[in-house]
Formats: structure tokens, C-alpha cells, sequence
């Protein structure tokens, strides 16, 4: 019995603009980098994060909800017809000490860095401010970029803050300083998303200490890393080629492996919380991770919840796939999916009936 | 442009220079991925929630790193266990972070970094007593609660 | 709690494809009263078509069976063979049935006059004619009147009558102990957390709808809403992260408390308590 | 203390056994439940809350000790033969009969749990050994593993409570020829196949031809209308198809001699046995689909005429007769109002159109004289490109499955890297055997089928059920498979039983729609 095809939400009120389902484009240039550090993988370049997330929503701002959009402070205010970011005192100087580690760790000594600081934290008046704004954004008409953002300095970045004294002898003074450092936000993909853009786009490579890896280097480091690798990447390039963006972080937050969304998070609400089993040729399952229909029924009441419908995604592995074939990406074409759609029936009666528990 | 992105590329990584990163590193604790996993979590608690006095400390039964810090000035100090959604979790686990004595929040980290937090406390802690008639939370409730303005 | 009370009774417990029932209404009010709730699972006499609320049988929680067991406080009930007793009872029965036919037919009758009576003496008129009239309208009843025996009112028994408990059946469910549930850690687990948190005064239905082992008020759930739901596991057992922040969220949803229950080491019951972060 | 409990127990032997008078009084009884009230949350020790509770168990226990009592004349009698596991009428059944119980030789049976069923509303009294039954002996003589677990018991009499019919399952009556045909191979293109599920259920006559038009317009309006924002669900496997060439033309009536018969368009017909209408007019040759045109309806509206002229004979299977069709009530339904683009709309579709590059227009294309010459080009193209490829990606033994310089559109993208098979729960099905654990206890119809029931010609069952315990197992995928198959088209409801409760769920079928942007 066929379970029916139920239209996704639209979200009331978007944001954001559409780019392209993917970051592929034989007009520009898609190639682009990521770093695995910590087992876990990174974008660095602003102008990959750019393209990587807005083009397909892969990965997200580690300091962030989804896009990167970390900015120093969430305060901004108007000073003397300019709008600056606003951060206490006490914050500025965490900000300064940061900025110092980090000149001590690209090898300036003391000194240096000290005297670097000082330097950064002396009151700006509003005319340098102003100039320096201009001149930058005459730089930006001139470049290719289209929007004005953060721009990546590795270290002393420019930009300005609103310093309001908090405490002791000047409380409620401000002053109009340097930034101590900004920041790129970085974008972190999980295994399955940097899998994908390597092997199915070919547009993304994975550096492991300066060294970009093989497509079967990265297949085994990520078996390596995750035992169930295979499957959850199964999963994910099955959702992937049928037109639909999958996300991680949202299944954590509904204690499932997916959530799967039309055009994005920003456009729609998503559609299906997605379950990954792995089952074998006589499509029996493996005791690894045991349903009960506790947890079962704690996940279908959950989903319903939120408006969305549970999904249990098969991954199954025919009889005679050997070691060795599992060893290479290639094995993906041998596996096969089915998808179930999990439901609470409820008869009509009762569901007029409320749980008075 | 290129010249942009070839600087980023030399650009170290800023999270190895933060000096909460290396205190981390230094506590020595294997697992790398909970380490990366911590460092996330302390990003969010000061530069994000803006909670006070945040520092590392690591458990000995665990072999983890865990936080702790203030949400606000003068509030207490609570511990938060950060952990990746891959690692698997114990009772007995959660009981060794409980017994530091501070209230604990266990912050799960997915491997895109999406982090959820989960207040945790010893004991029977009764819930607060509904405000309507009861009824199973969510699409209802809201309809009601539109229906009602 | 209710340690002063009368000495508690024996119930009887009855097995139906293994599964512990109670028939008796003293038998129910006397679980009931050691804080323990079960579950109805029959039709309710007076309105058998709908399932808002049931009658009995009650049917007992696997704990609630070991615990009344291990009080001494229950004894099989089943039936035993039937033999010379069979034929007695089909005579006392067919008796008892022939009795009632005749009580009945004269309760009816009353039944038809004091309501003629009251037809009539409520429409006033003056005695002398009236009461003539009432008299030869009484008579006729008792000529006319027949009660045939479709409408004889007859009891479809819930409990089985004549239940009574055999000593040797006690004795032989005696000797049954050591339980097999012993054998299942989980079991065990789960028994040991229901025993405590009865002590503690809660009362505790089944919970597998909600993801967890137990429902657990502050009071009879007839009267209180449930504080908590309560998921029984034991200490070591590992678990994914994304399990328990979905029980959490279940549980917030529903405006209680998640209990993580284990047995610990020196004998007593660990809780902890999950609760939304506000976090969001 | 056991005497002691024996005389108590003596002594109350008779409480719940009604005296005449009180049999008699019985029938002034009200068939209402009270209303329970509203629940307190937190103990507080108050007289006034111990006084509602003292309230609120009187109330339950006087509901739950109520016995139940019937006038002689509206009991069916009945007794039970454990040989059989039935119970036999003795007198002639009532209402119920419409939906429960079998007759065989002669007299009038219920199975046990009908019969349980019937005792507990009040409508059957049955006897053995000449006793009456009360509802324990009831319980323990019906219910067992041999006949019908009690779990199944409460799930079977939750749903009669609610009105269903339910009877019991017999695996050896589905094997219809609907359930063979469910074994064809299916179409090797399973976005048709969706898409035609949703058209229409069976097409059996000839008039199907305005069906076949209505296709054939609807496919061209649906292109068109692809790459708007503002779209229904529907839309779905519409697109699909506007990416996937093949399937866009074998959509009308005739099968293309390729698939050999079994035209995957009216598969139904096919197996009922219609084969010999089937065969298409030009089996031999190929159609030159240049020169056939699909009326464009939705084109502009001075150039299309109000009626359309009848498709060419050769088009057609068999001896159709096509007549001519109106075209204005489907015009109606057309949305042909102008599209209106905001700036930001009409920017981005002159950027696509830009994009669009067409490969004629090169110059380097137009040079080749041939194909020979145009596959070299391209190989010379191809090792341009390939210099400048990341070296650890593309000289690897394995390498991606797409060149990112390589210029596709979306939807070919999709299909490129679609290197994952899906599957449906039929497939494979038929050779799973079935399994003790996970069977099929009862066909369940709905309420209100009930007065146009007969037991004789049932019908489709609304859904299938299958009783398990919340301490069970949960179905894995071969469970499911496997009672998918044996409940042919019927959906498996799963009712898990948690002691007094019961909860129902599903496990359906499902394929993701593919979804293209742009």
C-alpha cells in the first residue's frame, strides 16, 4: 500500500533569494576546499562558504544557526551618523587577549604583540572612521564582489566598535575603536555532505594536513570514522539525486539520523524526519541499533508534532557484497533503498478524543 | 580575488591559535572529535549566549572535556557536557558529570555542528503544573491557542 | 501509607493465555488499595460500545503481579476440574432459575398495580367511585396478567461465581517461585524501579505509547495528572545522544518530567531527571 | 488466615450475584457514564481533595461492579463445543448476524471471540456442559494461543467497539489473480508508473481516448508551466517527466512495439485478457515523432480552433473510432493568463536564456562535417579539459562521477549521480516465506459499510491487521515486505498492545518524488 505524497510547507515569510540546487556551474570556477581537522570538516574560504551554502544549503556556520552570520556583537547602534557594532568594555578586552594569542601564535614575541595591541585599542576619531569606511567601500565597487561583508582578515581585520565602558571609573563612557580581530566563521559540512560534493560533484577536495585526499583515501577515512558510514552516505546521495537537500542538524534536534527539505531550510519546513536502517539481501536488519516500539512510538509522536511525517530509509545490502567491494565508493551502485512511510492510525471516533493522561 | 582565497589558504586556521582551543588540547583527551565538539560549544556559550566565566576542565572517569560557566553574572555555575551525536552515552556517565554537584546540561554536537541542549538533574524534579486542560502538545495547542485570539 | 488498615486480603489471580487478570470487584478494590492501578481491558456492562471507559477484567502489570506475589498477598484462581460437582450444579442452577421466574412474576405484578395506583389516584376524582374502579381494575391484572419467560431477567456474570481459593492451590503456586522474570535483566530492572517508586507513595500505569516504561503519579490516577514518565535502563547500557533527546522532547511535549531510572550498585534507585533546556 | 479468608470469601460468594428483586429493578437502569471531572495536579493532603477522590472511586466502583442483565427474550442462546473451538447457536442469531458469524451444516456458528464479544454487550448467553458462561469462563475457555490470543481478543473487540467489522483473516483466500498480478515485472520507468497511478485507476473502455487526449494536452501544459515558483505538490512527477525524455511521448494509448506487448500505459487491460485489442497499428515501424504534433492548447488563442480534428488512424490501436473533441471546456481550465514577472524574475530568466547556449551556434561544431569529426572534437574538448582537473581526484582509481566543468542541466545532473537503486516492498516479496511471528489476525471494514454488509461477498477490506505486543519487536523490512505482499492492496495495520492500551500504526510504501528547481 502506497503511502501518500503529502505537499511541503512552504515557510510564511523568506528571506532569502534562490540560487541554484547545486554548486556546480561550468561558468565559474567550482572547485573548492575543505580542511578535516578533529575529525570534522571545514570550509575556510568566505567565498567557497558563500557558494558551498547558498547553493545547495550544504553544512553550516559553526557560530551559527544555519548561514554564517556571526557578527561581533547582536547590539548595533548609531553614533554620530554612523552604525557600529556595541560591546562592553569588559568584552573588548576578552576580544584583545584573543587577538594577542592569536599574534603570539604566528610567532610575534611580546613585545610585538603588546605593542601591536596598544596600538589597536587607542580611541579612533569619527573622520579617520569615516574615511577608512569610503575608502573601503570604493575598494569593494572596484573588486568583483557583489555584496560589501566581513572582509577575511587573518589577523588585525579592520572595522569598528562601539566600546561602552561597564564598569569602574568611566562607567558610561564610549568610545569608538578598532576591531581587535574579525573573523571568517567557518563552515562545517559533515562526513556525508563533504562525501558527496568529493565523489558525486566533484567539486569539492579534502585537505588532511596540507594534503588534499584521494576519493578512496576519503572513503576509507570516513568508513573509518564511522562504522555505518555507508549507509548514511547511501542515504544521503539517494535524497540528493531525487532534487532534495538533507540535514543533519535538524534530525538531532528530533532524534533522527535526517530531515529532508524541498529547496532548503529557508524556503520550506521540512518535509520528513528520516530514520537509516541498514538491512542485508534478506532484508533483515542487524541488531546494532535495536527499534523498540517505545522509541518507535516516542519518534512517530514527535514527528506528528511538528507536522512532519516519519520516514524509515532501508538501506539494503545484497548477499555476496564482499569486504573488498565495500572498500570503494563504486559498491554504492550494488545497494538498493526503500523508503517506508511510519504512521499512527488513528480511527476517526478517536480522534476527537482527547489524552487526559 | 584569487589572491584573497590564496591568502585564506596560508591563513592558519584561527580556531588552532584561540587560546581556549589550546587549553583544551592541552587536558589531553584523546577523542578529537569531542574535543573539536567542546571547542564548538564554548564558541557558542561566550560568543553566542554571552555566558560569563567560561573555562574547561576535564573528567577523569569520562575522559572528556567538559564546561562550565555562568549564564549570567552572579548566577551559579553549571557544568555542560558536550557531545558529539555519533559517541554513544550512559546513564552512568551522566551520573559522573551530576555528581560534580553543578547543574548539568549535556549540549549533543551533530557533525554539521548543529548543537541541542538538554537540561539534566538529579533526582525527581516535578514538572510545572499545566495551565489548560491537558492535551498532547504542539499542532493542537497552537490551533487552540489561535482559535482562542 | 496503608499499613493501618485491616489486615490485607488475598486476591485472586486468574491466567488467561498467561497473562494475570481480576475478576472480582474485591479483588480489584484491594489492589487498588496497595497503590497498585492495572488495566482494564473488557467491555463496561452499562455501555459495552466504546472504549472511553472499560470494565472488567483488570489486568495486571508484570510487576504488579511479581509484587503481589512476593507479598504473599495472591493466589492462582483459576478453575479446577468440575466432575460430580458439574451435575449438582446444573440442578442448583435450573433451581435457582425457577425460583427467580417466580419472584420475579410477582415483583412484576406489584410492580404493574402500585403503577395503576399511582395512574389513578393522581387523576383526583372521589373515593367512593374510584376506589370501586381501582378495585375491579386490580382484579382484572390479577386475571389477565402473565409474565412469560422472555421476560425473565436474568445476570450474565462477570466474575465466575463460587470462587473460592483451594489451599493446594496456594501451595502449588508457592512452590512456582523462583520466578522465570528473574532470568531477564530488564525484567528485573523494571521491577526493582516500580518497587521503589511505589514505596515512595506514586502510582504507575504503563507508559510504551509515550517511549518510556512507566506513567507515574503523585496520586491515584483517577484524580492527578501523571509528573513523569519514567524510562527504565540499566547503568552501563550505551546509548545514542539523538535517543535521549528524543524521549526528552516527548516528554516536554507533554508537559512532564523524563525520569532515566536505573538499579545502582548499593541496592537503591538512581533517578535523573530530564528537563527542556529553554535553550533553543 | 486461609480459613479466615475462606469464610470472608464465603460469605461474600454471593455479592455479585443478584438477588431477583434486583434483577428486576435492573430495567429502570441509566445508560449514561458520568462525565469525570477535571484532575488536580499536585497532592496537597486537603479534605476537599480526598473528598473527590473518595467521590471519583465510588463513581468507578459502581460502574465497574454493575453486572450486566438481559430479559431472556433478547438473549440468543448458544453453546460451546471445545472440539470445534466454536460456539453454536441454539437459537435463531440477531442483528449481529449481518457481520458476524458462519453457517455450516445447517446451524448458525460464531468463533469464539465474536462470541466473547457478544456476551460482553449483552446480546449472547452461552452455555456448557448446560451452565451458563460468565464472562471469566469466557475468557479462559476462548481465548488461547490455539484460537485467539487474548491480545488479539482486545485489539478485536477495541474495534468492534468502535463499529468496525472485523473477521478473521484467512491467508488461503487472497491468492486472487489481482494478488498474481501484483508479481508483473514493472515498468523499467517508475516515474510513469507514479505518474499514472495518479491519472486514473483502470481504463477498461474504448472511450478512452479523451483520457488519452486529455494526457497529451495536460503533458504540454504541464512543461510549460514547470518553472514557475508557485507550485503544487502535483506538480512532482510532472516535472520528472519534463526532464526524462522517454517517458514523455509513450504516455498515450498505443504501446511502442519495444515493450513487446505488454504496454506498460494499460497494464490492467492487459493481464484481464484483452491482449488481441492491444496490438499496435504500426508494429513494424517506428514513428517519425517530428512530424506528429501534440495540439498546444495552451498557445495563443486566435490560432487554435474551438474544436479539435480526430488523430491520424495510425496513432490509434486497434479499431478505435475517434471523433472530434471539443476543445473550449478544457481551454477553461487552463490558466492562461500571462505570466507577470517582478524585475528580479525577468532578470533571471533572461540570465537562463543567456545560459542556454545552443551547441549549433558554435563555430568550431559547425565545422564538423560529420559525426566522426564531432566525436573527435569532443575528445579533444575532454582532454583540454581534463588538464587542470585536481590531480588527486581525477587520477585516482576511483573518480567522481561528475566533471564540474561539464556543462548539464539539473535534472540530467540528478540522474547522473542517482547511482542508488530505489525499490518498492513488492519487490522480492513473493519469495519471503511467511513468518510465525508476524501474521495477519483480521480483515477490518469500516462503520459504515456495515449496513450494505454481506458476509458472503465482503469486498475489499478497509485494512488488514496485525496484533503484536509494545514488548515486541518492531516489523523489520522483511516482515513488512512480506505481509505487504500476503495483504495485497489492503493496508497492514500494526496494533501494538501495552497491556490495557493500544496503539495503531503504519508502514506504507514510498517512493520521494524528484524534485527539480529551474
Amino acid at each position: 500500500m502506497q503511502a501518500e505524497f503529502r505537499a511541503p510547507r512552504r515557510r510564511p515569510r523568506v528571506h532569502e533569494e534562490y540560487e541554484a540546487p547545486l554548486p556546480v556551474s561550468p561558468e565559474e570556477r567550482s572547485e573548492y576546499r575543505a580542511e578535516l581537522l578533529n575529525q570534522q570538516l571545514l570550509v575556510c574560504d568566505p567565498e567557497h562558504i558563500k557558494k558551498i551554502h547558498n547553493q545547495g544549503f550544504f553544512g553550516k556556520g559553526i557560530l551559527s544557526r544555519a548561514r554564517p552570520d556571526y557578527s561581533i556583537s547582536d547590539q548595533w547602534q548609531q553614533h554620530q551618523g554612523l552604525l557600529l557594532p556595541v560591546v562592553s568594555k569588559s568584552r573588548y578586552d576578552e576580544l584583545l587577549r584573543w587577538a594577542g594569542a592569536s599574534l603570539s601564535a604566528q610567532g610575534l614575541d611580546e613585545a610585538a604583540v603588546s605593542q601591536t595591541l596598544l596600538s589597536v585599542s587607542q580611541p579612533v576619531e569619527m573622520e579617520d572612521v569615516r574615511r577608512e569606511q569610503h575608502f573601503r567601500l570604493v575598494q569593494q565597487d572596484s573588486g568583483s564582489e557583489s555584496d560589501p561583508g566581513p572582509d577575511p582578515g587573518p589577523d588585525l581585520g579592520p572595522g569598528f566598535v562601539l566600546v561602552v565602558f561597564d564598569r569602574g571609573v568611566c562607567e558610561g563612557l564610549r568610545e569608538v575603536r578598532r576591531t581587535p580581530l574579525s573573523l571568517t566563521e567557518y563552515l562545517q559540512l559533515s562526513l556525508e555532505e563533504a562525501f558527496f560534493l568529493v565523489y558525486s560533484l566533484g567539486c569539492l577536495s579534502v585537505y588532511l594536513h596540507q594534503e588534499p585526499l584521494s576519493i578512496i583515501q576519503l572513503w576509507r577515512k570516513f568508513r573509518s570514522l564511522r562504522p555505518d558510514f555507508i549507509s548514511s552516505f547511501a542515504a544521503y546521495q539517494h535524497f540528493r539525486s531525487k532534487g532534495w537537500v538533507p540535514k543533519e542538524g535538524g534530525g538531532a534536534k528530533y532524534g533522527v539520523d535526517l530531515m529532508l527539505y524541498r529547496k532548503g531550510p529557508p524556503f520550506y519546513h521540512a518535509s520528513f524526519s528520516v530514520v537509516i536502517e541498514r538491512v542485508d539481501g534478506a532484508f533483515m536488519g542487524s541488531a546494532l541499533r535495536p527499534f523498540s516500539w517505545r522509541s518507535l512510538a516516542a519518534l512517530s509522536r514527535i514527528t506528528a508534532n511538528v507536522s512532519k511525517e516519519l520516514m524509515l530509509c532501508y538501506i539494503i545490502y545484497p548477499a555476496g557484497l564482499s569486504e573488498a567491494e565495500l572498500d570503494s565508493p563504486v559498491c554504492l551502485s550494488r545497494l538498493s533503498v526503500q523508503e517506508v512511510i511510519v504512521s499512527r492510525w488513528v480511527s476517526s471516533k478517536e480522534r476527537a478524543e482527547q489524552e487526559d493522561i | 580575488m584569487s589572491e584573497a582565497s590564496h591568502r585564506a589558504e596560508e591563513a592558519p586556521n584561527w580556531i588552532l591559535v584561540h587560546p581556549a582551543y589550546q587549553q583544551m588540547k592541552s587536558l589531553e583527551v584523546e577523542d578529537s572529535a569531542q574535543v573539536h565538539a567542546a571547542f564548538l560549544v564554548y564558541m557558542d556559550l561566550t560568543e553566542v549566549r554571552q555566558w560569563k566565566e567560561v573555562s574547561c576542565v576535564k573528567s577523569p572517569e569520562l575522559q572528556v572535556v567538559l564546561l562550565e560557566g555562568r549564564e549570567k553574572e552572579g548566577a551559579p555555575i553549571q557544568t555542560v557536557f558536550p557531545l558529539p551525536t555519533h559517541r554513544l552515552l550512559s546513564h552512568q556517565s551522566i551520573r559522573h558529570v551530576l555528581d560534580r554537584g553543578f547543574p548539568m546540561l549535556l549540549c549533543a554536537v551533530a557533525s554539521d555542528s548543529t548543537l541541542v541542549y538538554q537540561r539534566m538533574t538529579d533526582g525527581l524534579v516535578t514538572p510545572d503544573p499545566p495551565t489548560g486542560p491537558f492535551q498532547d502538545l504542539g499542532r493542537r495547542q497552537h490551533r487552540k491557542r489561535r482559535k482562542q485570539q | 501509607m496503608e499499613q493501618d488498615r485491616p489486615p490485607p486480603q488475598v486476591v485472586g489471580v486468574t491466567l488467561c493465555d498467561s497473562a494475570p487478570l481480576l475478576w472480582r470487584v474485591q479483588d480489584l478494590k484491594e489492589v487498588r488499595a496497595r497503590g497498585l492501578v492495572g488495566g482494564l481491558v473488557g467491555s463496561l456492562p452499562r455501555t459495552p460500545r466504546q472504549n472511553g471507559r472499560l470494565g472488567r477484567p483488570l489486568l495486571l502489570l508484570p510487576e504488579e503481579e511479581r509484587l503481589l506475589t512476593e507479598l504473599h498477598a495472591k493466589a492462582n484462581a483459576n478453575q479446577g476440574a468440575g466432575g460430580v460437582q458439574l451435575r449438582l450444579q446444573v440442578q442448583q442452577h435450573q433451581e435457582e432459575q425457577k425460583r427467580s421466574f417466580e419472584e420475579q412474576k410477582i415483583i412484576a405484578l406489584q410492580d404493574r398495580k402500585s403503577a395503576l395506583l399511582r395512574a389513578m389516584t393522581s387523576s383526583h376524582t372521589d373515593s367512593a367511585a374510584s376506589d370501586e374502579s381501582l378495585r375491579g381494575r386490580l382484579e382484572a391484572l390479577d386475571r389477565s396478567f402473565t409474565f412469560p419467560r422472555s421476560a425473565l431477567a436474568v445476570q450474565l456474570s462477570t466474575s465466575r461465581a463460587g470462587l473460592h481459593h483451594c489451599s493446594e492451590d496456594r501451595a502449588f503456586l508457592r512452590a512456582q517461585q523462583p520466578i522465570t522474570v528473574q532470568d531477564d535483566p530488564r525484567a528485573a530492572a523494571r521491577y526493582q524501579v516500580f518497587g521503589d517508586l511505589r514505596g515512595r507513595g506514586f502510582y504507575l500505569t504503563s507508559a510504551g505509547k509515550f517511549g518510556g516504561d512507566f506513567l507515574v503519579y503523585p496520586g491515584d490516577p483517577l484524580r492527578f495528572h501523571a509528573h513523569f514518565i519514567a524510562v527504565v535502563l540499566s547503568l552501563d547500557l550505551s546509548l545514542s545522544p539523538l535517543d535521549v533527546l528524543a524521549v526528552a522532547r516527548l516528554g516536554s511535549n507533554v508537559k512532564k518530567t523524563v525520569l532515566l531510572c536505573s538499579p545502582g550498585r548499593g541496592g537503591g534507585v538512581l533517578y535523573t531527571s530530564l528537563q527542556w533546556s529553554g535553550m533553543v | 488466615m486461609a480459613d479466615q479468608n475462606k469464610t470472608g470469601t464465603d460469605a461474600k460468594f454471593y455479592n455479585e450475584i443478584l438477588s431477583p428483586s434486583e434483577l428486576f429493578a435492573a430495567r429502570s437502569r441509566s445508560h449514561k457514564i458520568p462525565v469525570r471531572g477535571q484532575k488536580d495536579f499536585f497532592p496537597d493532603d486537603s479534605d476537599e481533595q480526598r473528598q473527590r477522590l473518595e467521590q471519583s472511586l465510588t463513581e468507578h466502583w459502581s460502574l465497574i461492579s454493575e453486572e450486566r442483565v438481559e430479559k431472556l427474550g433478547n438473549l440468543v442462546k448458544a453453546t460451546w463445543v471445545p472440539s470445534e473451538k466454536v460456539v453454536e447457536l441454539q437459537s435463531p442469531a440477531g442483528k449481529f448476524w449481518q457481520t458476524m458469524g458462519f453457517s455450516a451444516g445447517g446451524k448458525q456458528f460464531l468463533f469464539p471471540e465474536e462470541a466473547l464479544y457478544l456476551m460482553e454487550c449483552g446480546n449472547v448467553q452461552v452455555f456448557y456442559q448446560e451452565l451458563p458462561l460468565s464472562i471469566q469462563d469466557g475468557y479462559e475457555k476462548f481465548l488461547s494461543s490455539s484460537t485467539v490470543r487474548l491480545q488479539e481478543y482486545q485489539v478485536f473487540g477495541h474495534l468492534k467497539r468502535l463499529g468496525y467489522v472485523v473477521l478473521r483473516f484467512d491467508p488461503s483466500s487472497e491468492t486472487s489473480s489481482y494478488a498474481k498480478q501484483l508479481n508483473l515485472p514493472q515498468s523499467h520507468d517508475r516515474s510513469g508508473k507514479q505518474l499514472k497511478r495518479k491519472r486514473s485507476a483502470s481504463p477498461t473502455t474504448p472511450s478512452s481516448h479523451t483520457e488519452a487526449q486529455e494526457e497529451s494536452t495536460a503533458d504540454r501544459m504541464e512543461e510549460d508551466t514547470c518553472s514557475r515558483e508557485s507550485q503544487e505538490d502535483k506538480k512532482y512527477p510532472e516535472s520528472h517527466r519534463a526532464i526524462s525524455p522517454k517517458t514523455s511521448s509513450t504516455q498515450t494509448a498505443t504501446a511502442s512495439p519495444e515493450d513487446g506487448g505488454g504496454g506498460t500505459t494499460w497494464w490492467m487491460e492487459d493481464v484481464v485478457g484483452e491482449r488481441s485489442d492491444q496490438q499496435p497499428a504500426s508494429a513494424a515501424s517506428r514513428w517519425d515523432f517530428s512530424s506528429i504534433f501534440f495540439p498546444d492548447l495552451g498557445a495563443s488563442r486566435e490560432l487554435l480552433s474551438s474544436c479539435l480534428a480526430s488523430p491520424h488512424p495510425s496513432l490509434l490501436p486497434g479499431a478505435l473510432a475517434v471523433g472530434v473533441c471539443d476543445v473550449d471546456p478544457w481551454r477553461s481550465r487552463i490558466n492562461l493568463r500571462d505570466v507577470k514577472m517582478s524585475l528580479k524574475e525577468q532578470m533571471r530568466e533572461e540570465e537562463k536564456r543567456k545560459r542556454r547556449s545552443d551547441i549549433n551556434k558554435n563555430r568550431e561544431v559547425r565545422n564538423c562535417r560529420n559525426w566522426a569529426e564531432y566525436r573527435e572534437l569532443m575528445e579533444r574538448r575532454e582532454e583540454r579539459r581534463s588538464k587542470g582537473r585536481p590531480a588527486h581526484l581525477w587520477d585516482g582509481e576511483v573518480t567522481p562521477l561528475h566533471d564540474p566543468r561539464q556543462p548539464i542541466p539539473t535534472g540530467e545532473l540528478l540522474d547522473k549521480i542517482s547511482v542508488i537503486k530505489s525499490t518498492n516492498l513488492l519487490e522480492g516479496a513473493s519469495r519471503l516465506q511467511a513468518s510465525d511471528e508476524w501474521r495477519i489476525s483480521f480483515n477490518v471494514y469500516q462503520p459504515d459499510t456495515v449496513a450494505d454488509f454481506k458476509k458472503s461477498n465482503q469486498g475489499k477490506p478497509y485494512a488488514r491487521m496485525c496484533v503484536c505486543s509494545f514488548d515486541g519487536p518492531v516489523p523489520d523490512l522483511r516482515a513488512i515486505k512480506q505481509l505487504a505482499f500476503r495483504s495485497g492492496d489492503v493496508p497492514v495495520v500494526f496494533a501494538v498492545v501495552d497491556y490495557g492500551d493500544i496503539s495503531f500504526y503504519t508502514f506504507k510504501d514510498f517512493q520521494l518524488p524528484t524534485d527539480v528547481f529551474l
